[in-house]
């Protein structure tokens, strides 16, 4: 590299034109990534909103800040855009689109115009269910329960649902894509066995995104046209069942949590075997418990609905089925563990990142089996204790994930190093934040405190205060990151290609690539994770202690 | 290979290798289309399982004559574009047309069929989601509403998709016209035809479910 | 050519064979025998007409695993849905004051 | 033993306290699985940093992996199986309970006792007897819950559901409605009174008519048309009428008006002599509609339903 601050040519960013038109009518997979980073970024900022607005109205018993109405939509909007706009296609649209055909050696996805075609679908799916919640707005909360998303509730919510259905097609189109692209376009020697595990889990989630999506589609089609024309299907009054309609949302949702947790696992494999200069522990069982997460995750749903008049003897049987899933997960949490255990480490930012996601994933973990124990769920079931659980695992989890893995290939998407003292900052600083944030919400939701309550009784009141306080701790840790990234694009340092010293194929190319990724059509010759080798990579630059 | 290579896309080392992830992905899409009829199934069979006497009356109100007419439209014309896809294989052009225009066709007669169906329904007050009287002859009316709310649902999906397919068989005679790359039109006829497979098997399950189990 | 010609007579033998089923009018056994007529047919078509019988092991994996992945919907669905509480369907307007029948009043009284 | 360790956190039904057990010791096998992997990473993180050169020796056995895995599956399916205990045993109602019905519509609780009493929002049971709730909702799903007894069960729209509780000892807690049901959720809660079985005697006996008539309110509420422009989220720009009576009212003549019972009388027979402030005068009169009887049993409804869920904090 001959200056330090020149990036190698041809590459993706500077080479295929410039213009917006150019970057709008990409088919360039590396490009489609950034599409998507750039509009799941604005979603999270903007469900962010709805969040700290909720936080705010939440200080205080009375509801004084919002109305009623206001705050209803407010959770609804924050829980849309935050599962369907931002964490569904956190990673795999972003990342995983980047870097899938790099790791496994191809020139792009099998299907490129088509997944330009999804972003397009998920961008207007999205705007439209915006301008739905904006213009009428939608007090649904996420899930739509029927007979109040379909007869009861006012504002715009046939819209809102149609978004979300539309959204729903871009998920398909790209797990069709992942799918197709991991089985047909691996390159030479790249056997299954070879895969990165980050591969293993897209692939996973690509096989998730393709069996459970059509069914929250049809069955968002038919609470819409329950509502919009008024053919009565899950309508009581016809005699059709409530219950059926959580039953088929579930049937997606549930699996879809694990659409926003897999990938997540796998950025964080990749993360804990370079800072540690480690092959994973126990690979073919990572690989093997991402599949039975994926698998055993489409038979739990029903956890959701202990209270809700469902048969004791499914109830059982999806308890049961829930216990089972998890231990392919703590299966994953001890390999990382063990990964480290005669490693060579360095905490890095993306380190940083990741050993937060295994603390806090272990924790939203432990506690999604207290409410997958039957009787807990009886009393905690709808009330923060199940909203502390879950930002554990999506926040906590997810969206250290998406950070950790942000980090660590930041230098290959533009090709050039952020702020490391910065890097580290902000993650303690979300770390702190968000346990501040959450953790009293396990406390008082296990005392009581219901979810989706605009108004609450005072004794909830200092529990709340604190979960508000660190929220805002949260928003001052988020914007960190953006900041540091951002500046890294204009006066980073070039990266090098391959900064932290990583195996896989995608360190062989340049940073950042050229537009078809590889000069030279890479044939591999050995294992994943190949760190003991006397010739593996080393990094090319000084790491911190 | 004597195919030229214009057919073969970039990111693809050779056209077997196109082929294959052409023919998969297809399946993959047709896999989630399998779901998404496959989630509605389930719901007629919960409401079916819980009104079982309003379902069989509401079954007896349909006129199985033009439901078993159109089912065996449906078949033919599968047969038809099944041929369709070996003429083009063997690069029989003036076949393939026929036989592709004989699907068009057939597709189109079942959907005359369907709206004369749904008129005959009008008539006969028996569309509950619009704002006139429903009219059921049994006991259970509540019931026989959301029999008829099913039966819309389920076969104006389906019709959808028929009408989509009959949009790729009209595509798919131009191309077949126009295709320069007999290789590129083997396959899309092949996607094409499967996707009219698909449909044809969602009919196949809708007709018994609907018309006959009395 | 002649299998799709024999496969499409096959078609509308099962056709015919699944008119008659139903013109029985036996209730239960109906569906199972109208089912599985229609299960024939699609495979028929499937194998045939969509020739996944000279496809590749995951073509007919895909095929066959949106069947299966339905089994699990149908199949943790019903172990609600036939396993209700049968006392428990309320009359489909519940009115203001609940209908003081048998159920309602109090046993302990 | 358990059980009087789960007193800490106050349950004063069985059921509760079994549910404390189980959730103290899952909680405390949880901290020990945290605690342990946190040593164990930070431990690692440190002993193992880059540099210190001690990271060569064995590798780790695979059969530990798998051992543990079991292990850890047996604990878990111990777990499933002692919260499936507990959660059949409370959906199995014994014989011999006092029933009541609940029927839960936006956004009130109606109670009837078996005796013909009712209430709204505030229910009230005798101790040390098992009370069974029978829920039915009038239009969307809500649910019924008081953290107190741990206990949670749905309303669901054309059919009953049903849960038991047996109370300890007399004392107030607060019901929730846990469900999301639309704009008024939050405010959809109410009480528990749990009375000894002689206080709850006399209570039945001494019911004044006040809650029927009120009961009979809420209906007139709706079905004169009143709720379709005072409930919030109506298009008609109509002040909110639920925590009304007996508060101060601004009228737009400038006067300020307590809302006693001859208020809301002329307000809703003569709405032009008091136009409320910053509303438009578009109410039309119900002097020909509306009996006198009816008149008392919707001002005994809006001074309820003030009473009861209005205002926040007094339970
Ligand atoms: C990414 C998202 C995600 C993930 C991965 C999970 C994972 C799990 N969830 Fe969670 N869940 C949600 C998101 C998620 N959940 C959401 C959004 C809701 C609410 C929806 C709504 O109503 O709005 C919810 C609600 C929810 C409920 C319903 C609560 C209620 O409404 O009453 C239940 C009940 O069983 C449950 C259970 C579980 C279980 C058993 C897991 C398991 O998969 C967890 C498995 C993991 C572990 C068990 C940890 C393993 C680690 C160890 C064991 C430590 C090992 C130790 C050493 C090595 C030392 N979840
Ligand atoms: C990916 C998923 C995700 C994420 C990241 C978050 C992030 C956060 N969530 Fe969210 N949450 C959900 C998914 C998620 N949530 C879901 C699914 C529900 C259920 C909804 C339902 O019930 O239907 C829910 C519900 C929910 C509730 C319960 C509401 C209720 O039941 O009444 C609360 C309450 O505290 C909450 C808080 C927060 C907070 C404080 C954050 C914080 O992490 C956010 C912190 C960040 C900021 C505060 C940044 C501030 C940014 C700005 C100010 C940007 C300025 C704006 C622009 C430039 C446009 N969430
Ligand atoms: C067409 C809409 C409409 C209907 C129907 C209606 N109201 Fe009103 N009501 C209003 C408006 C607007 C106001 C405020 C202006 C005013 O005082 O006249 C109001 C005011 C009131 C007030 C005084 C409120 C206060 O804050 O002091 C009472 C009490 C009241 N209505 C009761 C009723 C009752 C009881 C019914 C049904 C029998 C009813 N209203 C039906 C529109 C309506
Ligand atoms: Cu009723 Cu919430
Ligand atoms: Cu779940």
């Amino acid at each position: 590299m001959a200056d330090r601050d020149t990036l190698p040519r041809p590459n993706y960013l500077l080479d295929g034109g410039t213009t917006l038109k150019r970057w709008l009518l990409t088919t360039d997979h590396k490009r489609v990534a950034w599409l998507y980073m750039v509009s799941i970024t604005f979603f999270f900022l903007l469900g962010s909103a709805a969040a700290l607005l909720m936080r705010l109205e939440l200080l205080t018993p009375e509801g004084d800040l919002l109305t009623a109405e206001m705050y209803n939509r407010m959770f609804s909007l924050h829980g849309i855009i935050m599962v369907w706009f931002f964490l569904v296609p956190a990673i795999p649209a972003t990342l995983g689109n980047f870097l899938i055909p790099l790791m496994i050696g191809a020139k792009d996805l099998a299907f490129p115009r088509l997944n330009l075609l999804s972003w397009y679908i998920y961008a207007f799916g999205a705007a439209f269910t915006v301008w739905a919640t904006v213009a009428g707005g939608v007090d649904t909360g996420w899930t739509f329960y029927t007979p109040l998303s379909s007869m009861f509730a006012n504002g715009n919510v046939s819209a809102a649902i149609l978004g979300v259905f539309i959204v729903g097609f871009s998920s398909i189109l790209t797990g069709i894509n992942f799918i197709v692209t991991v089985h047909r376009m691996r390159a030479p020697g790249m056997t299954w066995f070879r895969l990165p595990l980050f591969v293993w889990a897209n692939y996973a989630t690509a096989i998730i995104m393709v069996l459970a999506t059509p069914v929250l589609a049809i069955t968002l089609l038919l609470v819409f046209v329950e509502r919009a024309f008024g053919i009565g299907i899950f309508d009581p009054a016809l005699g059709g069942d409530p219950l059926l309609f959580q039953h088929l949302f579930w049937f997606y949702s549930h699996p879809a949590v694990y659409i926003m947790i897999l990938p997540g696992m796998g950025v964080v494999s990749e993360l804990v075997a370079c800072f540690a200069r480690k092959r994973v522990f126990g690979y073919g069982l990572m690989a093997g418990s991402i599949l039975a997460i994926a698998f055993l995750g489409f038979l739990v749903w029903g956890h959701h609905m202990f209270v809700s008049g469902q048969a004791a003897y499914a109830g059982l049987m999806f308890g049961l089925l829930s216990f089972l899933v998890a231990v392919p997960s703590a299966i994953k949490v001890f390999n990382w563990t063990a990964t480290l255990f005669r490693g060579s480490i360095v905490l890095e930012t993306g380190m940083l990142y990741a050993l937060g996601f295994i603390g806090l994933f272990t924790i939203g973990g432990l506690t999604g089996l207290m409410l997958a124990s039957m009787a807990i769920d009886v009393h905690v079931h709808d009330t923060y204790f199940v909203v502390a659980h879950f930002h554990y695992i999506m926040v906590g989890g997810m969206v250290m994930a998406y950070l950790g893995g942000l980090h660590f290939w930041w230098p290959k998407l533009t090709g050039r190093l952020y702020n490391e003292f910065w890097g580290r900052f902000s993650a303690v600083a979300i770390f702190v934040g968000f346990n501040l944030t959450f953790f009293p919400q396990f406390i008082m939701g296990y005392q009581g405190m219901p979810r989706r309550y605009h108004s609450y009784t005072p004794e909830y009141e200092p529990w709340h205060v604190l979960s508000s306080a660190g929220a805002v701790l949260l928003a001052i840790g988020y914007f960190l990151p953006l900041l540091n990234l951002g500046w890294s694009m204009l006066r980073g340092r070039a990266a090098g290609d391959n900064p932290w010293g990583a195996t896989g194929l995608e360190w062989r190319t340049t940073s950042p690539p050229p537009p078809h990724n590889f000069r030279n059509p890479p044939v591999v010759q050995r294992e994943a994770y190949d760190y003991g080798s006397d010739d593996a990579p080393v990094p090319d630059r000084e790491m911190p202690r | 290979m004597s195919e030229r290579p214009e057919a073969l896309r970039f990111q693809f080392e050779d056209l077997d290798q196109q082929r294959a992830a052409d023919e998969f992905g297809m399946w993959v899409f047709l896999l989630t289309e399998v779901l998404f009829f496959g989630a509605l199934f389930l719901v007629y069979a919960v409401a079916r399982w819980n009104h079982p006497e309003a379902f069989i009356d509401g079954s007896h109100l349909l006129n199985a004559t033009l439901g078993t007419v159109n089912t065996a439209i449906l078949l033919t014309s599968s047969l038809a574009i099944a041929v369709a896809d070996l003429a083009v294989r063997e690069d029989a052009r003036r076949l393939a047309r026929w036989m592709l225009s004989a699907t068009l066709l057939l597709g189109l007669a079942f959907l005359a069929v369907k709206g004369y169906e749904y008129l005959l329904e009008y008539r006969h007050h028996r569309v509950p989601f619009l704002d006139r009287p429903f009219e059921w002859p049994g006991p259970d009316a509540r019931e026989g509403r959301l029999f008829f709310n099913l039966y819309f649902a389920m076969t104006g999906l389906h019709a959808l998709h028929l009408v989509v397919g009959c949009g790729l068989v009209c595509a798919m005679l131009w191309l077949n016209e126009r295709s320069r790359l007999p290789a590129r039109l083997t396959a899309q006829v092949r996607a094409a035809g499967l996707y009219w497979h698909f449909v044809d098997v969602v009919w196949v399950f809708l007709f018994p479910l609907l018309y006959l189990v009395r | 050519m002649r299998a799709l010609l024999l496969t499409f007579a096959a078609l509308l033998a099962l056709l015919a064979l699944t008119v008659w089923i139903g013109s029985l009018e036996l209730g239960r056994v109906t569906i199972a025998l109208s089912l599985g007529v229609a299960f024939l047919k699609a495979a028929l078509i499937v194998t045939v007409f969509m020739h996944l019988r000279d496809a590749g092991t995951m073509i007919r994996i895909a095929a066959l695993g949106g069947f299966l992945w339905l089994g699990v919907l149908f199949w943790l669905t019903f172990g609600d849905v036939a396993r209700r509480d049968a006392g428990a369907d309320a009359p489909l307007e519940p009115t203001l004051v609940p209908p003081r029948d048998g159920k309602s009043s109090g046993s302990g009284e | 033993m358990l059980e009087s360790l789960a007193d800490i956190l106050g349950a004063v039904t069985d059921f509760g306290a079994r549910v404390d057990a189980l959730f103290l010791v899952m909680l405390a096998a949880s901290l020990i699985l945290v605690a342990a992997l946190v040593a164990l990473v930070v431990g690692f993180c440190v002993r193992y940093r880059r540099g210190r050169g001690d990271h060569a020796g064995p590798r780790l056995d695979h059969r530990l992996e798998y051992g543990w895995s079991l292990a850890l599956l047996a604990v878990f399916l111990g777990f499933f199986a002692w919260g499936a205990w507990v959660y059949v045993d409370q959906q199995r109602v014994p014989d011999g309970t006092l029933q009541i019905r609940a029927v839960a519509k936006q956004w009130m609780w109606k109670f009837h006792h078996p005796g013909g009493q009712r209430e709204i929002n505030h229910l009230h049971v005798p101790a040390g007897r098992p009370v069974e709730i029978v829920l039915a909702s009038e239009d969307v799903i809500h649910s019924f819950y008081v953290p107190a007894f741990r206990l949670k069960q749905d309303a669901v729209p054309g059919r009953y559901t049903r849960t038991w509780f047996e109370a300890d000892a007399p004392g107030v807690h607060r019901l929730f409605c846990a469900e999301y049901c639309g704009t008024q959720h939050s405010r959809m809660r109410g009480t528990v009174t749990v009375l000894s079985p002689d206080e709850y005697a006399q209570w039945l006996a001494e019911r004044t008519p006040d809650e029927g008539l009120a009961e009979a309110g809420a209906r007139l509420y709706s079905a004169l048309g009143c709720s379709g422009c005072h409930e919030p989220g109506s298009q008609v720009h109509a002040p909110g009428l639920r925590d009304l009576y007996g508060r101060p009212v601004a009228l737009a003549s400038g006067e300020t008006v307590i809302a006693d019972e001859a208020y809301l009388r002329d307000a809703i027979l003569l709405p032009e002599k008091h136009v409320v402030a910053g509303f438009d005068p578009v109410m039309p009169s119900f002097s020909t509609q509306i009996e006198e009887a009816d008149l008392m049993r919707l001002i005994a409804w809006l001074r309820a339903e003030s009473r009861a869920g209005g205002n926040d904090g007094r339970p």
